[in-house]
């Protein structure tokens, strides 16, 4: 356990914020069920990133606050809206789609990442059980995996470990992770800070992180 | 003149028999056949194994749960964070009343197609490392290392469609695809439950989703009301 | 060599003829290019056989006779009519249709039938070379194999062998044999002459064929 | 804004290098990259290896052969019979001058497949026990067994729609779809050649075909005639 208190650190809306400052125009990107949702709301206008949903949609633009339409979800089974050029085809053509490396970016939630990449985000614990839906194809097959989690568990416990403790969804995957305190490189060499959230400093970090993380030469605080 | 329109969900489902392995498309709200799962609720079809991409909160197949009609499932959402609730199919897992088959959406969907296209299975890269590969062949291609991932075929397919024609023919609605035509060509006997029954002519041979080949009965029935509260 | 004068024999389209006795309404049928296309001419109007086009085309009823359109050929590239209920798809669900059992009944030429069923139609000798084209995965995939060809070759020898010499297309896959002769099944224990053409003698037909034939019980002249 | 309209099929072609692996669409007649081909000849790219599933009399593809462009072919039909007559392909083939891989139309298709999803390959019983099997290895599933036919992947794929939107979304005509949209998914730039380009909010989003996200390029082109003569 940490021996200072916890700092506050970002909401989920900035977490999604701070994520989308990685998409660019032209990206295709598959935003995973929870916070990744959020990801969409915070584009800059007229920027045309391609959403993915893998249950056979490409090119929403977010959630829709209309009437509900059954047959225009994304895969957490949240309405959508549809942006021009968007596409609508089946699961095999979907997963073709992600096995085959062409989703620039995912994003992703998690419970645990180790050091070298490896994530742990299906199985419940407190559950006995859990569900992998779409996230060991993601993991596996997106160009670049982006983590959005928040820093600790419940008990204030690190999620960024030197092993994932829980069921891996994929080994050595993760790209970077962008929690409520940090936003982390994981490169060959380990962990690199590049980040931290406003009023947070990279001791506070460390310390509600297990394995030892390296500080980048351009280590600043995020920009939101 | 080919005709596969049936009368009733019922009727569709008369030789369904206690032991079946039945395939059920749909992804949460979109293109789930509800009126062919409520039919199968009533028909009260025992020791079911079910193949279906999500069960548990929410999803019209808990209903199968009621009276304990499976077997197995193969899924890829079945237990979920959903705060303190719990589904009927959570609890009968729990109890070991029912056996789980957790597979990955993307081996899910392929495993299916390769039932579907007589391939002798699917070479990934999704679950090394992890679970899924517990008990499973490997295969070496050009130095990389694939799971080998098993077809699934079943002896019913109930899939949703948005119209259809006498010979078959499906069209499905936007994201209401997702597993119902690779289904469609994985079991013995194929079912639709569809929206509307058109006259042959007025399919758009763009737009057919499904052939008719692929599909033994068509039933036409008022869609069951889905409400999404996540 | 035979001994005896060959028999006339049949046409190329009573052949055809022939072949279409075989086909029932709702069944799913790949004609192969050459002799097998003009199978589609000889239904009993009304009768719904759907005719599939590897190429990516199921329900065409014929060979057009309207103004080209080069987006609407069957598999040997000719323009087709199509039937009502009629669809499109590319060539990856075409061949899943193909090699997943779904078609009923393909109707392919050969150069050579095997006694054990073997086939072979892709390779031409004399040019050194050849094509396989979809015959492979039909002979393979299709539920029921008819053969339609010329009972004997262009030097009057055996097209149905012992075993066959030119580079196989499927081992053990034929079902039906039609030639200009005969009519054959293909059994377990080896060949049975059902039908003979007008004219021609059972012994007229042993007499061309390598291997030697089994009498049906029923063996009788073909009705054309 | 994405905007991936290219003026000319010359422009599209900047970057093909000598020594390319190149796919193209297209079966006879029906979806055939032909303004692209002919943009190819014009370039004269050298020691190409193509995958295409018709190359021979009559086919757009033989012009490559005027200046020995190929150095190998992958194919379905490459020797035919047609009377006396020879394509330039089959005569350079003849010489020993252009290696070709002979495939069968299924696997053939399912490579490409298999190359654009991340499988490791195919598990087919087509072409065991012929010429086929020749050097490849077997996997035995569940007492069955199968040939290993290795994904096929290529540094350009040359394709063929009907419309386009400024995002690379395709929609295909009728019998022009065949390994269009598979080739689409297995190339690392991707170049399709339209009848029209239309706005983006005119294409039907259950009517794409390839969803932009795969195609690099899109050139509009009047098509170039294809007569039938069989």
């Amino acid at each position: 356990m940490p021996d200072s208190a916890r700092p506050a650190g970002l909401s989920r809306e900035l977490i999604a914020l701070r994520v989308a400052q990685e998409l660019r125009e032209g990206m295709v990107v598959n935003l995973g069920i929870g916070l990744p949702t959020l990801v969409s709301n915070f584009l800059p206008p007229g920027e045309e990133v391609i959403f993915q949903g893998e249950n056979g949609v490409l090119g929403y633009t977010g959630i829709s606050e209309e009437e509900f339409d059954p047959d225009v979800i994304n895969a957490g089974g949240q309405p959508i809206t549809l942006g021009p050029g968007a596409s609508f085809f089946d699961s095999a053509v979907s997963f073709a789609m992600i096995r085959g490396g062409h989703i620039d970016v995912a994003v992703l939630g998690g419970l645990e990442v180790s050091e070298k990449g490896d994530l742990a985000n299906w199985y419940l614990p407190e559950r006995g059980g859990g569900s992998i839906g779409g996230a060991m194809d993601l993991a596996c097959g997106a160009e670049r995996l982006i983590i959005a989690m928040s820093h600790t568990n419940r008990e204030d416990g690190p999620r960024i470990r030197k092993e994932c403790e829980f069921p891996l969804t994929a080994p050595g995957v993760v790209d970077l992770i962008v929690t409520d305190l940090a936003v982390i490189d994981v490169e060959p060499e380990g962990l690199l800070l590049r980040e931290v959230a406003p009023g947070v400093s990279p001791e506070d970090v460390q310390a509600r992180t297990e394995p030892r993380l390296r500080l980048s030469p351009d280590l600043r605080e995020m920009q939101l | 003149m080919i005709d596969k329109i049936v009368e009733t969900p019922d009727e569709a489902l008369r030789d369904v028999q206690d032991g079946a392995t039945i395939m059920f498309g749909g992804f949460v709200s979109a293109g789930t056949p509800s009126n062919l799962i409520l039919a199968l609720q009533r028909r009260g079809t025992k020791r079911i194994t079910g193949i279906a991409n999500n069960i548990g909160l929410g999803d019209k197949l808990d209903v199968l749960c009621e009276k304990r009609q499976l077997a197995k499932f193969i899924a890829t959402f079945a237990i979920r964070a959903s705060g303190g609730r719990q589904s009927m199919f959570e609890e009968l897992y729990r109890r070991g009343e029912v056996e789980l088959e957790l597979v990955p959406q993307g081996t899910f969907v392929e495993r299916i197609r390769s039932g579907g296209a007589g391939l002798g299975g699917v070479l990934t890269r999704t679950g090394l490392g992890t679970m899924v590969e517990d008990g499973k062949q490997t295969v070496s291609v050009e130095g990389t290392e694939y799971l080998l991932e098993k077809p699934l075929h079943a002896d019913f397919a109930f899939i949703k469609a948005w119209k259809a024609d006498r010979m078959g023919n499906l069209v499905y609605r936007r994201a209401g695809r997702n597993f119902n035509p690779i289904m469609a060509t994985a079991a013995d006997i194929v079912i639709a439950e569809v929206e509307q029954v058109v006259d042959v002519e007025e399919l758009d041979p763009e737009r057919i989703g499904t052939p008719g080949v692929y599909v033994d009965r068509v039933v036409q029935c008022e869609p069951v009301a889905v409400r999404w509260d996540a």
